[in-house]
């Protein structure tokens, strides 16, 4: 029998070790794991990096991780948030690296690592600072950057609906990175508002339970 | 000299876009143009993060906070709206299928090289978002801003300085002074301030106005 | 006002003319647009290029185009489904080209091609007769081909309903490459079960309407 | 000789599978492998044209002609399934997200290498389908065959002669005959159908079978 549900978030994350590297879905506060990230900064782990759109605000979430020091990476492509106190604290102080990159190549290296795919050429950032030291090619008169797939150790999502399957429903624009990190990292552990005992509708699905490892339940609305 | 508000040129953007159009409003100050579209015409706003049709803010009591556009504040779904992921979002940008984006900038050049996500004296981390995947894609790209930097600096220029968002994507420049399309031949005169003359606004562009 | 409905399949396939390339949904004879595919053979457009999946069988769809001598070309993964006699036919008398490619490279190309991507290196196909010809690179200790992207000047979407925004929802396994050729093609022409007056649910929507120029209704299931 | 029959050989390879699996099943005799399902497993069945659960027919009155997997035939959809779009199904193969799959063959080498998607004799148009796909992604490949043509024909063999649809893929092979793995040093013997001798079989394998 298939049931990939844990007790709660602390069990979730129990595998995420020392150096480890984390996918965390989310877009400024919406969809944000936040169950999962507070029980990651509880339990410790160190060394960490973390691969978001942001890099976290006030004091919960990423930002929780980096207050602590438990994160030695962020690879992110907007850690300025108003908010963002705690990132810019590590940063000036050499104590956080950071790479940043273009959104949509954050997202589709991801897509690539999760399908397979060994790379992609994307006209984004051709001809600018973020494409330094990278390949390029002129296809069609036009220019693109060879852009790699990005994996991870763990992924962190948030959705809105799961059940034992690990099929996911997302709610509004908290869908996000979402979908693309549970397809991109080796073990995706899922919260959920709520997990159904009956099984979504499969014309419902937007995350198929093959993309998560494990799922849990916080109810907490941010 | 005579300045529009930041009110007259989100107002002024508006009268550029058409009938059912597909528009990405970059945040800050392009998030205004949607305010004053004129009546009668419908379009689709698409915020990057997974929106297609993102509508006014909600109503209090209604607010939504897994609801928000790309500056991060919250807002409402029209009908005819759809929610998707980053890469599906990426995909409508880069893929050419926005019609137009609404940007802000630092600088803009008279090939259309746009500067608008880092300067050299930033003493903040980099941070890039979604503005190099927008002017990559987008085929039409309006830039609202201001005609000279707070310090007195000019900001259009025969080159950027600061490091660039993108080379040769920029389409109009819409500032306080005076409306400029990116011509072959350089900036472009479309319309100046009323009050204002073209030897005023000429003195500070830091590249050739041509009428 | 946004308004992209159509009163009927043959006023809906108006714009295609002789020489089009055409990308039409379905797998099997699930998904497919019979109805926008029988006004195509009325009009009698000629030189056509089909992209699908598979090559038509029996007497209608693609089938149809076929025996009427309208195409020039099939690129398509899997021809010879039982029952594409017009298909087989054509082939064996030189009188319709084929390109072959494996499923997921088609499907890819597809995507690449409406997600503004320059290409991109898949391991399928990788040492075999399909990647004759083609760049390959070695990345990690794996073979990757390179795939270019994969456009078309319309594509023929199978909706289950639709919205006048154009947005679409699917309905089972007839939704396969429908979502992707409406991404793909220049100009991406719907048929729906159901023209809905209300709006799609935007949490239901499967095929954002910024993909679809134009839809019409045409109730008939397979 | 002593042959296993297609539904034997099918319930020899559903022993293999263990509780929890994504498993894509081929088109032909590798469809009837799920009806041999050990009881007390739940396994998912992936169609590569965009159900994940695929399920047994559809009881008489309740068939969906748009319900169908990827031998075209109709089928249900079982209780955690999911629908998805070819690109997604995709990333599922390639992407090492599916962990079994079970296929035809033509021919398979020693080395591992796999020939199911052309034959040299064919008079037919050229069709590969997702055969490829699942190869390049999916860890565990396992194929079931006959271990000898219609015609004669040694199909187990040190290089194959058909078009190749992938290189060092396979993982086991299930044949009427016996159960190889597919070894570092070649073809390995797992079992022989009962009744039949090592070197009756060797005689029909046109490669050295290790033990």
């Amino acid at each position: 029998m298939i049931d990939k549900t844990c007790a709660d978030p602390v069990a979730a994350i129990q595998p995420i070790g020392d150096g480890a590297s984390v996918m965390v879905g989310g877009f400024g506060t919406s969809g944000i794991p936040y169950g999962l990230l507070n029980a990651l900064a509880e339990k410790g782990a160190r060394d960490l990096t973390i691969i978001s759109n942001n890099a976290g605000e006030g004091e919960a979430g990423i930002a929780a991780l980096l207050k602590l020091g438990l994160v030695a990476k962020v690879i992110c492509s907007y850690p300025r948030t108003p908010g963002s106190v705690w990132f810019e604290r590590r940063y000036k102080a050499g104590e956080v690296a950071l790479e940043v990159m273009p959104q949509g190549t954050l997202a589709e290296r991801m897509r690539a690592a999760g399908s397979g795919l060994g790379g992609f050429f994307t006209p984004t950032g051709y001809g600018t600072k973020l494409a330094e030291g990278k390949e390029t090619r002129v296809i069609g008169g036009r220019g693109y950057v060879f852009e790699p797939p990005l994996s991870a150790d763990f992924a962190l999502i948030r959705g809105e609906t799961g059940d034992r399957w690990g099929n996911l429903s997302y709610h509004a624009t908290a869908r996000n990175f979402n979908p693309v990190m549970a397809m991109a990292a080796r073990h995706s552990i899922a919260e959920v508002r709520q997990v159904s005992t009956e099984p979504l509708h499969p014309e419902r699905v937007v995350t198929p339970g093959i993309f998560i490892a494990s799922l849990c339940e916080y109810a907490v609305r941010p | 000299m005579n300045r529009r508000s930041d009110a007259e040129m989100a107002a002024r953007v508006a009268q550029d876009i058409p009938d059912g159009a597909y528009v990405n409003l970059g945040i800050g100050k392009p998030t205004h143009v949607a305010a004053h579209l004129p009546m009668g015409r419908e379009v689709l706003y698409q915020s990057e993060n997974g929106l297609l049709g993102v509508g006014p803010p909600p109503e209090p009591g209604r607010e939504d906070r897994e609801l928000i556009d790309a500056s991060k504040r919250m807002v409402t779904a029209v009908p005819g709206a759809a929610y998707f992921d980053q890469c599906d979002s990426f995909a409508m940008m880069r893929g050419g299928h926005i019609d137009i984006a609404v940007l802000g900038a630092y600088q803009v050049a008279e090939t259309g090289d746009l500067a608008n996500w880092a300067t050299l004296e930033d003493r903040h981390p980099p941070a890039v978002g979604g503005a190099m995947d927008l002017v990559a894609g987008v085929p039409t790209i309006l830039i609202l801003m201001n005609h000279v930097g707070k310090d007195g600096s000019l900001r259009l220029l025969e080159r950027c300085t600061y490091p660039l968002t993108g080379l040769g994507v920029v389409s109009r420049v819409y500032t306080d002074l005076a409306v400029l399309d990116i011509a072959p031949e350089g900036f472009r005169l479309v319309e100046l301030t009323s009050g204002n003359s073209l030897a005023e606004v000429q003195a500070l562009t830091g590249a050739k106005i041509h009428v």
